[in-house]
């Protein structure tokens, strides 16, 4: 459908943009709902892991024998049980899942036990004997990046890569487009700054947990927690040696993945341990195993510097971005340097990133996953810059601002978007002109993120009594139900409660891309609205036999099917459930299908205002206000799309002010728990108010874009352009934790005092 | 380890079970009595999903253990709506969209039911640090905030 | 690991006395689980001591109040006449974990657990209160400031636990307050923290004081420098500037993941200058 | 002729053209032209690479038309959250 974009005519609509009661909302309020823990299996054993203590070690040798001895335990594993697949991708995700000749990082799995209990396979993990050769480690990105440093792994670098660093850096890249130094001449100030942050993790409340049993003629099922059953199944059929078909792989409900749960941890090991046992096995991760051997984000390194007019104009912008994303290669970089000045329309702009390996777990995606950090650094030096030349933060960023027809730094003109009217609405927000105390800073932040659309398959089926079964293969992380069956409803003109949507296992459906990339809404949505137009099409069809007319002479409207027009006959019209109670005699069930690589996703942005108050004896941080601006194109379900905005803004202030992974000099996670790695509580902050705007996405029939990763970029730049701003003082590093802002306090107290 | 019996109330039927000395309530309610509605987020009292009231007093079911519970009485989500009724805090959370995964829900609600016997009319203030051994990372806590406040005032009209 | 639910305090006794390897008493459990859970503590014994007479009682005893050694954080909450007498060392503790860990956690058992941020601890040490041990020997009465020995180690013998903590009476014009810096509202450990109680005479000048610092020494740390600068003053802000100089150097913290040696030592500072105003007005009435 | 526009670290592979025309009528033809003037080119390729069409990003589809007219740029290989 390249050549075949959506109109933006504006349309009326009955149900999109409604705010109807989730269908899972009664199973998720009285603890029915069915989660990766909450199944047990006839015969099941507990599934336990060990992991290595050190976080860079040759594994010279495993004794399993005395665990497999002991009472109670029916299998035990190693890396020795698999077998490395060809494909290097998939190579990366099992050695995650089972370290080979090496551990790379503390926590990583080294052995895996499955026994009759919990006490069982505890036990029989301290039984396990690993004869490791600890090696030197490296955990800080600029260090990893060193000739000199620890390496990883060696070969694994691009041929981008230039000279002079370490084998850990495994990629480099560059984008943008004139002449920056020629643009930093004509500036009236450049600002450069470096920054640094800190890696976080996505925090959902549920760890991963799954069940797999294996039966001996090499059939596998297997429940899990994911934001993607069909991933699930292909990288474990690809790391089991077994064909697709044989394993089916059904989603649980999802307690929350932000990106965190689009590959997998503990499914290839509970598999291994089903197929040696013969008996189903349950693995639930703990806390800490989530924070050690999940997959957080990268932490960074950045030098930013950005040249502006006296009046506003920024005249060129460079930026150069370090990640590591621990003991594996990955790309993450790419996308901190597509994003990092989205949001601006420049004449002279050069981005450039470098991926590096450390000993820390392989990175995950995470919610826009490389932007936040690239966006806070620009976005810093923006707002820096607006202080030294005395101008208004939204006046600079509304002069500034992408529009359609901008070339962005990566490469593409943008067709419609919606970030000048998010940061005019912000402008006109009462918020924006509220007075402020002494104390307390006004921050403000641009944010941007891709949206993906991809692999979709969808059923649509018409139920003999007028109801209708959606059948989509995406988890329902955050009532993605409610807004498809809403679309398919929209679409057929039938009540929403006539529409039942099901998330279904591997073996119904064809492929579905993981729930990411905020694709759902967006690409679920439209293929479920292509499988109610073919639906549609067939009840049309199925009139027009009955009324003895052409197909061509019926249309469908309000829910119904009629003659087209008076020369097509005269016959009342059909509903849908008149047409679904006679479809046995018409020719059999009525179903529309829709399988898609969708593309066409619009690009989302967003903008955030927040006050803060530091208190300067200590270093606090208090949120005081915030507000969330941002495009949805058309919400679907409001609340939800409301509840996206909010929970990534706060999200963001918890990467703002205290979430980081904090590493000991011994390599080892210092705060592997939520008593110390600490996500933001309900005290901790304001109501979230937010304000959507709807400029519709010209790739999707009503206007749909992505909304669920927006929301977590602009926040890191808000809360720290508000902290300098009420602090008097620039911060740089992430978090902004009490001792470095106190720190910086008092670096900064002395210079002010000779002032 | 020789096995515990424990009798007890659980949503004020008499239960027993037999369990491990180290064993949890938390473990004990979801392993032995497949009332798996309790979720363990963190198995270290920080995040409340395990929220139940032992007593009448609420507490992490994941520090208790379920020994301790021989002759106690135990309220779970299970036991909140009443047949298909639905509590009222339950409606206005399904209402208000104050969940979205739905995974630290069920301690929520149990936490916010506790609060609202102690304390009918609280403030938006009292309800945050009241929830704040709740974590949820998907809402931001505006809509949990806005639904706890809209339940306590329909109760305080019932 | 054997679990026995002890009925008297002799037996309490008995049982942990006759037990050769590692034992732990449970009261409110939430230091205790989380330990066992980790693997930390692997217990050979666990004593549930809440089913024992009076462990669960607040009762009022020679102008102050004998905590039983189960009285959970919500239960001394909700006793009108400690909160009057001590509204510190009920902010201490109401301080600990969540309102889930308030449901169990106790004065006696954030004591024990030896730690040196212990949110209930400087409020005690501050108020001079007495901890009644029971052992094999019989009951001794033990300051509490005597029982942490450093971190997660007590000076209690085998055989010996908590059953009580007293709060002694107060002259009129008395107060105490405590204050605890953690980076975000709530659920963290203390970075540092003060607790400060004194008594104000007629004339507003300040006539004893205690002042204790948390999470910036092994164990919680008695400043009498700081005290000193309280006494015989009216608190005015010199008083106060040396209160908090005092606290600041008397402060020994380390550097660790949850605050800095600079951090901390300013901050307790800040904090016990902070509490002796929320102190004084308390006592001012 | 589509002229398409190479992202900045791959230009060392093109002789320092940002931008490189080929005759192609959809993506792949374009990806397998790309690669067959500029072998440097394939180990990115073979990685993985997005193609954005007129502003809309296109992600493993052989047969996405393009116009001769059409703005078409190379992308890295994204992922989402």
């Amino acid at each position: 459908m390249a050549l075949d974009k959506q109109t933006t005519a504006k349309r009326e609509f009955k149900v999109v943009g409604t705010r109807p009661l989730r269908p899972d909302g009664v199973d998720k309020v009285t603890g029915k709902a069915l989660y990766g823990a909450d199944l047990t299996a006839p015969g099941m054993l507990v599934g336990k892991i060990l992991r290595s203590p050190h976080p860079h070690a040759r594994i010279r040798s495993i004794d399993t024998s005395a665990a497999e001895a002991a009472p109670g335990v029916k299998a035990v594993i190693t890396h020795a049980d698999f077998t490395l697949p060809d494909d290097e991708d998939m190579r990366d995700i099992l050695v995650n899942c089972m370290a080979f000749n090496k551990a790379l990082y503390d926590g990583h799995a080294v052995a895996a036990v499955a026994a009759i209990s919990e006490a069982a396979a505890k036990a029989a993990l301290k039984l396990i004997k690993v004869d490791y050769e600890v090696l030197p480690h490296v955990t800080d990105v600029d260090e990893a990046m060193k000739p000199d440093a620890p390496v990883i792994e060696r070969g694994r670098q691009a041929e981008t890569v230039g000279e002079g660093f370490s084998e850990n850096v495994t990629s480099y890249c560059e984008f943008g487009h004139g002449d920056i130094e020629a643009g930093f001449t004509r500036a009236d100030h450049v600002i450069e700054r470096s920054f640094k942050t800190e890696a976080t993790h996505q925090g959902y409340i549920e760890p991963h947990a799954c069940l797999a049993t294996f039966t001996t003629d090499g059939k596998a099922d297997l429940w899990c927690c994911t934001q993607g059953q069909y991933m699930v199944r292909r990288v474990c059929s690809a790391i089991m040696d077994m064909e697709a078909s044989q394993l089916r792989v059904t989603p649980s409900e999802i307690g929350g993945g932000f990106g965190g749960k689009t590959t997998v941890f503990i499914e290839p090991v509970a598999l291994m341990l089903a197929k040696k046992s013969g008996r189903p096995v349950k693995i639930v991760m703990s806390r800490s195993d989530v924070l050690r051997a999940s997959g957080p984000t990268c932490s960074s390194s950045m030098d930013v510097r950005i040249g502006m007019t006296k009046d506003g104009r920024i005249t060129a912008g460079h930026a150069k971005l370090r990640y590591q994303g621990g003991a594996f290669p990955c790309g993450t970089v790419e996308m901190g340097a597509m994003a990092a000045f989205a949001a601006y329309d420049l004449e002279a702009v050069r981005t450039q990133g470098w991926n590096a390996m450390t000993n820390r777990p392989k990175q995950a995606a995470y919610r826009a996953p490389g932007a936040p950090m690239a966006i806070y650094a620009v976005e810093s030096v923006v707002d820096e810059l607006c202080q030294h030349l005395g101008l208004d933060p939204l006046d600079v960023r509304l002069k500034n601002a992408a529009k359609a027809g901008t070339k962005a730094s990566y490469g593409v003109t943008f067709t419609d978007i919606g970030l000048s009217a998010c940061l005019a609405a912000a402008k006109a927000h009462p918020h924006y002109a509220a007075p402020l105390g002494p104390g307390q800073g006004r921050g403000v932040s641009c944010g941007f993120w891709f949206n993906f659309g991809g692999d979709t398959c969808v059923t649509l089926n018409v139920n003999m009594d007028g109801t209708v079964s959606v059948t989509e293969g995406n988890p329902d992380i955050g009532g993605s139900r409610a807004s498809i069956g809403m679309m398919a409803a929209e679409e057929l003109g039938v009540p929403f409660d006539k529409v039942r949507t099901q998330v279904v296992d591997t073996a119904s459906l064809g492929y579905n891309e993981v729930t990411d990339g905020s694709r759902v809404t967006f690409a679920v949505g439209l293929a479920t609205i292509k499988a109610a137009q073919a639906a549609k099409a067939e009840m049309c069809r199925r009139a027009a036999m009955i009324w003895g007319i052409d197909a061509e002479a019926v249309t469908w409207e309000d829910g119904c099917a009629k003659p087209s027009g008076p020369n097509a006959g005269d016959f009342p019209p059909m509903t849908l459930a008149e047409i679904a109670a006679v479809s046995s005699q018409t020719g059999g069930p009525i179903a529309g299908h829709h399988e898609v690589n969708a593309d066409g996703a619009g690009v989302s942005f967003g903008v955030h205002l927040v006050d803060v108050e530091v208190d300067p004896e200590t270093g606090a941080t208090k949120v005081l206000r915030y507000t969330v601006f941002q495009d949805a194109g058309k919400a679907v379900h409001p609340d939800y799309v409301e509840g996206q905005m909010q929970g990534g803004a706060v999200q963001g202030i918890g990467w703002a002010l205290n979430e980081e992974y904090i590493y000991g000099e011994d390599g080892r996670l210092q705060n592997a728990g939520f008593l110390d790695y600490r996500v933001p509580v309900a005290s901790d902050l304001p109501m979230i108010d937010t304000v959507i705007l709807e400029i519709p996405n010209p790739g999707h029939p009503y206007g749909v874009r992505g909304v669920g990763e927006t929301s977590i970029v602009p926040p890191l730049a808000a809360i720290a352009n508000a902290v300098s701003r009420a602090a008097g003082v620039r911060l740089t590093e992430l978090p902004m934790s009490p001792p470095r802002i106190l720190a910086a306090l008092d670096a900064a107290r002395p210079k002010a005092a000779a002032e | 380890m020789s096995r515990i019996h424990v009798t007890t109330s659980v949503n004020g039927d008499e239960v027993d079970f037999l369990c491990e000395p180290d064993e949890t309530l938390l473990d004990a309610l979801r392993n032995r009595l497949g009332l798996t509605g309790s979720k363990e987020g963190c198995g270290t009292g920080d995040c409340g999903a395990c929220s139940v009231t032992l007593d009448g007093r609420l507490v992490c079911s994941c520090l208790v253990l379920a020994a301790e519970a021989e002759g106690r009485e135990i309220a779970t989500i299970e036991g909140m709506a009443e047949g298909e009724a639905l509590h009222p805090l339950q409606k206005k959370f399904i209402e208000h969209a104050a969940l979205q995964c739905g995974v630290c829900t069920p301690g929520i609600l149990v936490a916010t039911k506790a609060l609202l016997e102690k304390n009918p009319d609280p403030s938006e203030t009292e309800v945050r640090y009241w929830l704040a051994g709740n974590l949820c990372r998907c809402t931001g806590y505006d809509k949990i905030i806005r639904a706890v406040m809209d339940a306590a005032a329909e109760l305080r009209r019932a | 690991m054997r679990f026995e639910v002890a009925a008297s305090v002799a037996e309490a006794v008995r049982m942990l006395a006759a037990e050769p390897g590692t034992t732990r008493v449970l009261a409110g459990g939430t230091d205790v689980l989380v330990q066992l859970r980790s693997g930390l503590v692997e217990p050979d014994l666990v004593v549930d001591i809440k089913r024992i007479d009076g462990m669960r009682e607040i009762r009022a005893e020679d102008g102050g109040f004998r905590i039983g050694a189960a009285v959970s954080g919500a239960e001394l909450g909700e006793d009108a006449g400690v909160r009057a007498l001590w509204p510190g060392v009920v902010e201490g503790m109401e301080l600990i974990g969540s309102t889930q860990v308030q449901g169990r956690a106790t004065l006696a058992g954030n004591l024990c657990n030896a730690s040196p941020a212990a949110d209930s601890v400087p409020a005690m040490v501050a108020a001079d209160a007495v901890a009644r041990v029971a052992g094999p020997a019989g009951e001794r009465d033990v300051p509490v400031a005597q029982i942490p020995a450093g971190p997660g180690k007590t000076t209690l013998a085998k055989g010996e636990f908590i059953v009580s903590i007293f709060l002694p009476a107060r002259p009129a014009g008395s107060a105490d307050a405590y204050l605890r810096f953690i980076p975000r509202t709530e659920m963290d450990i203390a970075v540092c923290s003060a607790g400060v109680s004194l008594t104000i005479g007629g004339d507003g000048t300040c006539t004893a004081a205690r002042v204790a610092l948390g999470a910036v020494a092994p164990t919680v740390l008695l400043v009498p420098d700081a005290a000193a600068a309280l006494i015989g003053s009216k608190l005015d802000d010199a008083a106060l500037d040396a209160l908090a100089a005092a606290c600041s150097a008397a402060a020994k913290p380390i550097d660790d993941k949850r605050g800095t040696v600079a951090f901390r030592k300013k901050v307790a500072g800040v904090l016990a200058r902070r509490a002796a105003v929320i102190a004084a007005e308390r006592a001012r009435g | 002729m589509v002229k398409v526009a190479i992202w900045g670290s791959l230009r060392g592979f093109t002789e320092g053209r940002a931008e490189i025309e080929v005759e192609a009528a959809t993506t792949k033809e374009m990806l397998d032209k790309l690669v067959e003037a500029y072998p440097g080119l394939r180990p990115q390729v073979e990685r993985g690479v997005s193609v954005a069409i007129d502003g809309f990003v296109y992600k493993d589809a052989w047969f996405t038309p393009i116009r001769p007219d059409s703005e078409v740029v190379l992308m890295p290989l994204m992922v989402g959250g």
